[in-house]
């Protein structure tokens, strides 16, 4: 329970640059042997399923926290990344996210713009929901006219969306108000799924219980916070994919059971959350630990709508901002697999240079200066935190840098749903400061909407919006990818920093352990949805002859 | 022929955290077979101790220090612990005080009782057993758990068991004390019946000198951890020949007559943590002198009795040992016959 | 007549009892600090799913209201539905009672097997001179090992060195004997250090108090030998803390042996409600304490019962001294 | 009238006696306070050497905790080295997985864990003796209803009821310390109340009722001294419950909250790290299980020395 | 430290005759019943004492015999007003007893059964001695304390002992002194030398007269030892399954029992 990643929603516009991101990889890479994974040095992969392995068997896999929470099990509502990754193994989008979060049709198998707010999707004709009923068009509208309606944050995500229509059986279109360039990428994550619409009209199917998609594999088990039970989807469109017959998901909250069970073989593959744990596996035989860059990053909300807090004064907060050694938290409380960020993740294309902003520069005199200048030398403030690693150590070595300008920091550590009602519960929220991580999806202007909290309403309770920042973040979002977009990107960036509401510290790496004895797996060096288990289907079980 | 039983400058220790207490300060007693024996002394005279030294029942923090202490010729201290519970079961019987609390309470009477008697050449037939000790209504009784029982009803089957196999020698501890005292006579008397009936010898040890003189044939006054006075019952009762025996048969209220003052022994008793320098009771005697606190007194002979006192015969000679109340505290009963020739 | 009352006096006290349990559980969840949909639907969630959330589990009506409303469904067996799970939570217990029950009767058999031998002996060997100090070392040390540091090592060296019992994997009893086995051994073996060394020293306690009893000093010197002794004297009477402690012990672990479920990934109730507190799922929490209570209250009157049986003194039916 | 045993020749006390209100002049109340020495002294020769090598190594404990105020050792919150460095001239017990020294770490944890654990047990002993005294004493209705209270505190899982504390309350020390209370203040209202119970049937309670003695005079100069010895007992045995249960909360991340350490904490962050530096939970594990085995090893001593017992054997 | 003094001899065998005559007694109980109910529901019914009446006359002792479970510790907690009767009336110095115990305080006075336990072991004997009269409010009983140590036979230093450092005849000794220094008028002796040695007994029942003699006090003494009862009592009644068979004047009762109870009691002796 300790582990609920709890992840911010963003949107993504339409990613067709190819950046390749390779320094997040680096650190976490621990395969110990390649026989299994002979594609590995494939770029944007950290390792590729041997399809010449026969296809069957099942896979035992363990993670930390159960997809449903209190929205049930129905994916146009799921805000945890936890929940994307179970889900995905049933649900499927119209398109999706490759190795360098290019977008790749999925469910649509090509698009067209005629314009740049009109989006064609042709559908792939040989698609059908597990219970066999072919998916239509109409279930694309359905589902896109649903999320619309839902009123979600996710709905915020899909942009300015004016209609989705059937043009045929096979061809949907949707019609923009103005341009959105996080379009395509915000289609492809979960909560933009295409779900039976049918079956759900008729009230045969509720999706807050049941999960009936035309995924890879469908449930057929489930106990909550115990165990999964998926099995392969036999209609599945994909050809020789799901590779195992069936995955069986253990909910296993303690990362050191994950870690023992990885060790003495129970499972098979693992998601796993401590930063140290690829170096503790270092000697297991035959176990791999690869990690995951991504696009999430941790943030502080430096409160200033609350009255009793010192950073209603900007100064205050720019020299906070200033004087937080963001390669230090990347170094010691990521164990050097997180990397400093701006507001657009580090790693995703297109995103500003981290080392540029004022943060980057980490000027102590200027920030010593800052705080002179407004009055705030001895300061004293409360961080509230929740306890899940790695942010109790990212806190702390926030901590130990802001010593260094006079500034103490009291660590307040909040079990997740008290952490949640002391920063969203009320408006102003009565904190001082909190540590908490984003999701970074995959177009860089995406998770910045959330800096704008007319927006995002949630973060309203400690900052205000800020007319330029908006401004940039609008800009940012509705011109095509380009010069002007990098530009508006780097100008973004430094707002951001500027305004100090919210400022962007580190990423955050995430972890899958495995064994290379028991499965080949396919995975990509870079994830922007949180999601390890999205090549799952391409996975092989090794059989030892 | 060898006594049944005899203590022989015995001497025990009670170990505590950082002090040591003597209990037994060399006793030397003998008892016969078919011989009543009555040990009187206060608590803390030792006679507690040494009727379970004679069953080697002593608490685990009790120590031999010297002496020796023989059951039918055989050194109890030397016998290894299958040898010592053949002892107990073939020679010995014991009687406690708590009457209720020497049953196990988890167990009906009947079914401890026959458990009691297992094994060992005894009578199964429980119900006569009980018979024997002259419970009314057996049956019930034997269903009955001991909490259900009356003091007196749980210390006759107390002693039926201690007395099914016949035992060569009955140690009584205050065997009535818990008792009402019209239940007390009648087991005494039963307690003596049945002995003399099975020629066994008893030891009743008890603080009430007057009762245990009625039922005994030889007393033995216990002061300090040693015997100090042993001698036939009516004498010793009669004609005190230690002072101590003097000074407790004239404090007890009862011996006095209507109007007349007690007289109280001074001070209190000793609690002895090595061996007394001289007499033990010296420094609440009124004869004391000198020799008294610093030399151990050795047994003398005064007529009947056995005494442990340096003035014992000069006070022997003078009245100044006379008993008041002497008619009142003589038997009124006699006392049970010693058993013929077997000694 | 008198067990009748005797039974309808333990009724009325039980009933008080969780009812208590109920109404503090009740005021714990509404005292905890966060608004109810917020807090438990997180941040991104629509002001309309939280509205929704509300209306279905009635959250904005009163405390009082929804105490109410909760009893009397639960006295007629319904003690409501999980918001994460959406499931009947007196399903979802159900499910997890045999998991925790059987870790409970494991560690308490061992206890029992094990402690209690051992108590006897080392009662037996017991000097007054402060002698078997070590016995008390060794006894102390069991009942001083936390289970979250002992539990820790033990996952750390089965998880990291193939001894042929697994850490986890937990698998139902009727599915696979050996498998559940093999996973609830370690489990088992953890809490029962504990259980053991308590077991061993209340043993140790309750024999030297027999020990001194003067029947047993009369059974000595009727020269029974120390066997006949232990077994005919002893045990019996030694047995009711004994019986006492281990219902404890047993409510303790079914009440939830938390740190271990939580270290050995056994879905049992202890975890279930703990990870329920921290998603405020309030029917989940009210029912797990309510079980756990009953549970206290069903074995403590089971170790009455039991110890009537053993000691006549003691029991239900105990009559005065009637002769 | 067992012969002369130990324990019956005198039942002498445990603490001094109740404070001088209007009696003694000062001269006797000089000889009062040189009585206790004398007690304490006595006290401790007729522990055994177990409960003695417990109460020094409490002692050490003790003096660590008290070093760790002074930074010995360093400053716990510095990241001063490397990260999961083994134990070493500079850093004497390894460092963490952030780069602190350990050692001042261990000295923090321990002092917390103490701290706390022994504030709340002081609150436990005050309100269980309040509770036990009143209960055993009047009996009645104030024993029903307060043993009823203890009753339902008692059929709470206690972790559960820790857990909830900790949840009401927001994890962290107040938390713990409300937890320990809960969890310890049934068992020992009870033991308390069972003393007094039969401290309140003995002879001086009834000489002084008939003398006129009021009853809040009774309760404090008559029934809480003579059952003192049960609060210390217990009140041992409850910080060592204290701890176990501070280190489960914090365990589990419901009590002490990082950066601050305990020896829950430390626990809870070395185990973790078993494989790569094991030192990190050996060390405070092997404290904890010390400061508890110290606390119920010292419990057993007094419980022997105020309750001696006589040992038999069967041979 | 005993009182060897012979000449108060026989004192107070007279000293009762003189004053019955003419003054109410000290305390009376008129046709006392206890019940003893236990259980929620089931109200089972246990007589403890059954119509009892005696009478406490100025400067008396009554001695109260009877086996355990007659009732006689009934009847001294309901003399000590510690126990409200079923029905019935208890009269003190010829008034009912009042329902606050603070207004008997220091008129009524208590001696126990167990040396070991008569005196708080925790309280300087000083302290306990003082007890009764800080309760009446005096604050500087130190001489009075002293004093009543002497007269007890107990020298004044023992003021600062602890119970003990003490035997159990000097405890029960303190005990006496502790009742005495109020000079109430009422004591109950409840199995006051019971548990003590025979030798130590003789001395304790010679202080009780010796001090009577002195202090004029009225008692209950409570015994199954007639023994004992019959050395220090004017008048005994003898109690039996919660009923008083007999009640007579001691020499009377010493050479013609009436109740045949009585006269096994007596040959018990």
């Amino acid at each position: 329970m300790r582990h609920t990643n709890r992840t911010g929603l963003s949107i993504a516009c339409g990613v067709t640059a190819a950046v390749l991101i390779t320094a997040g990889c680096s650190g976490g890479d621990t395969s110990t042997d390649d026989t299994s994974t002979p594609a590995e040095s494939e770029p944007g992969y950290l390792a590729v399923a041997d399809s010449s392995l026969p296809a069957g068997g099942e896979l035992d896999v363990q993670t930390h926290i159960d997809a449903s929470v209190a929205t049930g099990l129905d994916p146009q509502l799921a805000d945890l990344a936890a929940a994307w990754q179970l889900m995905s193994l049933v649900y499927e989008t119209l398109v999706t996210v490759g190795p360098e979060f290019e977008i790749e049709p999925a469910l649509a198998e090509s698009w067209d713009m005629p314009d740049d707010t009109t989006y064609v999707f042709h559908l792939r004709d040989d698609v059908q929901f597990s219970n066999g009923r072919a998916m239509t068009a109409d279930d694309v509208v359905g589902s896109l006219e649903r999320q619309l309606e839902l009123g979600s944050v996710w709905t915020g995500q899909l942009g300015p969306v004016e209609s989705v229509t059937a043009v045929d059986e096979h061809t949907v279109e949707v019609a923009l108000a103005e341009p959105y360039t996080p379009f395509l990428a915000a289609l492809a994550n979960v909560p933009a799924s295409i779900l039976p619409m049918r079956e759900i009209e008729d009230g045969t199917l509720n999706p807050e219980t049941e999960m009936l998609g035309t995924g890879p594999f469908v449930v057929a088990d489930h106990r909550q916070d115990v165990s999964w039970r998926f099995e392969r989807n036999d209609d599945y469109w994909k050809q020789d994919e799901p590779g195992v017959d069936a995955v069986n998901v253990q909910i296993v909250p303690q990362e050191a059971a994950r870690i023992a069970a990885l060790q003495d073989g129970s499972a098979s593959l693992v998601t796993l959350g401590n930063v140290d744990s690829p170096a503790l596996l270092q000697g297991a035989s035959d176990v791999s630990v690869l990690t995951q860059a991504n696009t999430d990053f941790y943030y502080l909300m430096l409160n200033s709508q609350w009255e009793e807090s010192p950073f209603t004064d900007p100064r205050v907060r720019q020299a906070v901002n200033m004087a937080i050694d963001r390669a230090q938290i990347a170094d010691v409380a990521l164990a050097g697999l997180g990397h400093p960020t701006g507001v657009t993740p580090a790693g995703l294309p297109g995103a500003c240079e981290p080392g540029d902003l004022p943060s980057g520069m980490a000027d102590l005199d200027a920030a010593r200066e800052l705080l002179a200048e407004a009055g705030a030398e001895n300061l004293t403030f409360e961080l509230a935190i929740f306890s899940t690693d790695p942010a109790p150590a990212v806190a702390q070595v926030i901590q130990q840098s802001l010593e260094e300008i006079g500034v103490t920091v009291e660590i307040e550590q909040l079990e997740e749903t008290s952490w949640n009602g002391k920063v969203y519960g009320e408006a102003p929220g009565r904190f001082d400061a909190a540590l908490s991580w984003f999701a970074g999806y995959a177009d860089p202007g995406m998770v910045t909407k959330w800096w704008n909290p007319d927006a995002a309403g949630f973060n309203l309770g400690f900052m205000e919006s800020d007319a330029e920042l908006t401004g940039l973040i609008d800009t940012v979002n509705s011109v095509p990818q380009g010069p002007e977009r990098d530009a508006a990107i780097t100008d973004l960036c430094a707002a951001v920093e500027d305004d100090a509401q919210m400022v962007p510290l580190v990423t955050r790496p995430s972890m899958v352990g495995y064994r290379a004895d028991a499965v080949s797996v396919s995975l990509h060096a870079d994830e922007g949805y949180g999601n390890p288990l999205r090549l799952l289907s391409e996975a092989r079980m090794v059989r030892a002859e | 022929m060898t006594p049944l039983m005899e203590a022989d400058d015995l001497a025990v220790d009670y170990q505590a955290p950082g002090r040591r207490v003597r209990a037994l300060d060399g006793v030397d007693l003998t008892v016969a077979r078919g011989e009543t024996v009555g040990i009187v002394g206060e608590s803390g005279s030792g006679k507690s101790t040494l009727g379970s030294a004679i069953g080697r029942l002593l608490s685990q923090n009790a120590q031999l220090s010297h002496g020796a202490l023989t059951i039918d010729g055989e050194s109890l201290f030397d016998l290894s612990a299958v040898q010592m519970r053949r002892v107990r079961r073939e020679k010995l019987g014991f009687v406690f005080q708590d009457p209720i609390g020497s049953l196990d309470p988890t167990k009906r009477v009947g079914a401890q009782l026959r458990l009691a008697l297992r094994g060992r050449g005894a009578s199964l037939d429980v119900t006569g057993q009980l018979e024997r000790v002259r419970l009314a209504d057996p049956r019930r009784i034997a269903r009955a758990y001991p909490h259900q029982l009356s003091g007196g009803m749980a210390q006759r089957v107390a002693i039926a068991m201690a007395m099914a196999t016949e035992p060569e020698l009955l140690v009584a501890d205050e065997p009535t004390a818990a008792l009402d005292s019209q239940v007390r006579d009648d087991v005494s008397t039963m307690i003596f019946a049945l002995a003399a009936e099975a020629g066994t010898s008893i030891l009743w040890l008890s603080h009430d000198l007057a009762a245990v003189g009625r039922r005994c044939g030889r007393v033995a006054v216990m002061y300090g951890g040693r015997v100090v006075e042993d001698g036939p019952a009516s004498e010793v009762l009669a004609r005190p020949a230690h002072p101590y025996t003097h000074a407790l048969a004239n404090s007890a209220p009862a011996s006095a007559a209507p109007g007349e003052r007690l007289q109280p022994v001074p001070g209190r008793p000793p609690v002895l943590t090595g061996p007394s320098p001289g007499c033990a009771f010296a420094d609440r005697c009124g004869f004391a002198i000198e020799r008294c606190r610093s030399e151990r007194p050795r047994p003398v002979r005064i007529k009947a009795q056995s005494v442990l006192c340096h003035r014992a015969e000069e006070l022997a000679g003078s009245a100044a040992l006379a008993v008041h109340g002497v008619g009142s505290a003589v038997a009124t009963t006699p006392p049970v016959p010693l058993g013929g020739d077997r000694s | 007549m008198r067990l009748f009352l005797w039974w309808l006096r333990r009724a009325v006290s039980a009933v008080a009892t969780l009812a208590g349990v109920s109404i503090l559980v009740f005021l714990a969840l509404r005292a905890m600090p966060g608004g109810f949909a917020e807090t438990i639907l997180g941040p991104f969630a629509s002001a309309e799913q939280q509205r929704e959330l509300a209306e279905r589990y009635g959250l904005d009506d009163s405390a009082f209201v929804q105490y109410w409303r909760w009893l009397q469904a639960a006295i007629g067996g319904d003690f409501g539905t999980s918001m994460i799970s959406r499931e009947p939570v007196a399903s979802e217990l159900g499910a997890r009672l045999p998991v925790t029950g059987q870790l409970a009767v494991m560690a308490v058999l061992t206890a029992l097997f094990i402690g209690v031998p051992l108590g006897v002996l080392t009662a037996l060997r017991a000097r007054p001179d402060g002698g078997g100090a070590l016995g008390r070392l060794v006894s102390g040390l069991g009942v001083s090992l936390p289970e979250f540091v002992l539990g820790s090592i033990v996952v750390f060296v089965f998880s990291r060195y193939a001894l042929g019992l697994s850490v986890g994997g937990y698998v139902p009893f009727a599915d696979d004997p050996a498998g559940n086995l093999t996973a609830m051994i370690l489990p088992a073996a953890v809490l029962s250090v504990f259980a053991i060394s308590a077991t061993a020293r209340t043993t140790r306690d309750a024999v030297l108090n027999v020990l001194v009893e003067p029947y047993v000093t009369a059974a000595v010197a009727r020269g029974e030998s120390p066997a006949f002794i232990i077994r005919h004297h002893i045990l019996r009477n030694a047995a009711t803390p004994v019986v006492v402690l281990l219902s404890t012990i047993t409510a303790y672990l079914l009440g939830g042996a938390i740190i271990v479920e939580y270290l050995f990934n056994l879905p049992g109730i202890g975890s279930y409600v703990v990870q329920a507190v921290g998603r405020r799922d309030y029917a989940v929490v009210q029912a797990g304490v309510l079980l756990a209570a009953t549970v206290f209250i069903a074995l403590n009157v089971i170790a009455d019962l039991v110890v009537g049986l053993i000691d006549p003194r003691l029991g239900v039916t105990a009559e005065g001294r009637s002769m | 009238m067992s012969g002369a045993r130990p324990g019956d020749v005198s039942g002498d006390g445990t603490s001094g006696g109740g404070a001088p209100a209007t009696y003694p002049s000062t001269s006797e109340e000089r000889r009062g306070v040189r009585m206790r020495i004398a007690h304490l002294t006595g006290w401790l020769r007729r522990l055994d050497w177990l409960s003695r090598c417990g109460l020094f190594c409490l002692l050490v404990l003790v003096l660590a905790a008290l070093g760790s105020m002074v930074n010995l050792g360093g400053d716990p919150a510095e990241i001063a080295g490397g990260r999961l460095q083994p134990p070493g001239p500079d850093h004497w017990l390894g460092t963490d997985n952030l780069g602190r020294s350990l050692l001042p770490r261990l000295l923090e944890g321990i002092g917390v864990t103490l701290l706390l654990s022994s504030i709340a047990v002081l609150v436990t002993a005050v309100l269980s003796t309040a509770l036990g005294i009143v209960a055993g004493y009047l009996g009645g209705m104030v024993n029903n209803l307060v043993m009823r209270v203890v009753e339902l505190l008692y059929a709470f899982p206690s972790i559960v009821l820790a857990i909830l504390v900790a949840a009401v309350v927001g994890p962290g020390r107040p938390a713990a310390m409300a937890a320990i209370v809960l969890v310890t203040i049934p068992l020992m209202t009870r033991l308390v109340r069972t003393a007094s119970t039969s401290v309140a049937q003995r002879d001086y309670v009834t000489s002084a009722v008939v003398s006129g003695v009021r009853l809040p005079r009774i309760l404090i100069r008559h029934v809480l001294p003579n059952v003192a010895g049960t609060i210390a007992v217990q009140g041992t045995y409850a910080l060592s419950v204290g701890i176990l249960v501070e280190g489960g909360l914090s365990f589990l991340g419901f009590g002490v909250q990082p950066p601050q350490a305990s020896l829950g904490v430390l626990i809870q962050e070395g185990g973790v790290y078993m494989v790569a530096a094991p030192w990190l939970i050996i060390t405070p594990g092997v404290v904890l299980i010390l400061a508890i085995l110290s606390i119920n090893v010292v419990g057993d001593g007094l419980r022997d020395r105020l309750e001696p017992r006589e040992t038999r054997s069967l041979r | 430290m005993t009182n060897h003094d012979g000449t108060r001899d026989g004192a107070h065998l007279r000293a009762h005759s003189g004053a019955a005559g003419n003054s109410s007694p000290v305390l009376e109980l008129d046709e006392v019943t206890v019940t003893f109910s236990s259980g929620l529901f089931r109200r089972e019914h246990v007589h403890a004492m059954r119509g009892v009446s005696l009478r406490v006359e100025p400067g008396e002792t009554l001695g109260l015999v009877g086996e355990s479970g007659s009732g006689k510790t009934t009847a001294s907690m309901v003399a000590l007003g510690l126990r409200r009767p079923s029905s019935g009336a208890v009269r003190f110095e010829g008034a009912p007893l009042p329902r606050r115990r603070r207004e008997l305080a220091g008129r009524m006075q208590v001696v126990l059964q167990h040396p070991q336990w008569s005196l708080d072991p925790r309280m300087w004997i000083g302290h306990s001695v003082a007890e009764p009269l800080v309760a009446l409010g005096h604050s500087q009983p130190g001489d009075a304390v002293r004093a009543m140590l002497e007269e007890v036979g107990l020298e004044p230093s023992f003021a600062d002992r602890y119970p003990h450092e003490l035997s159990g005849g000097q405890r029960q000794r303190v005990a006496v002194a502790r009742a005495l220094i109020t000079r109430p008028r009422f004591i109950v002796f409840d199995e006051a030398v019971s548990a003590l040695d025979v030798s130590v007994q003789a001395q304790i029942l010679n202080l009780i007269t010796d001090l009577q003699a002195e202090f004029g006090f009225s008692a209950l003494f409570i015994s199954h030892d007639l023994g004992a009862v019959r050395y220090v009592a004017h008048r005994i009644a003898v109690m039996r399954h919660g009923e008083v068979v007999e009640t007579a004047d001691t020499e009377t009762f010493y050479t013609t029992p009436v109740h045949e109870y009585s006269r096994q009691l007596l040959e018990a002796l």
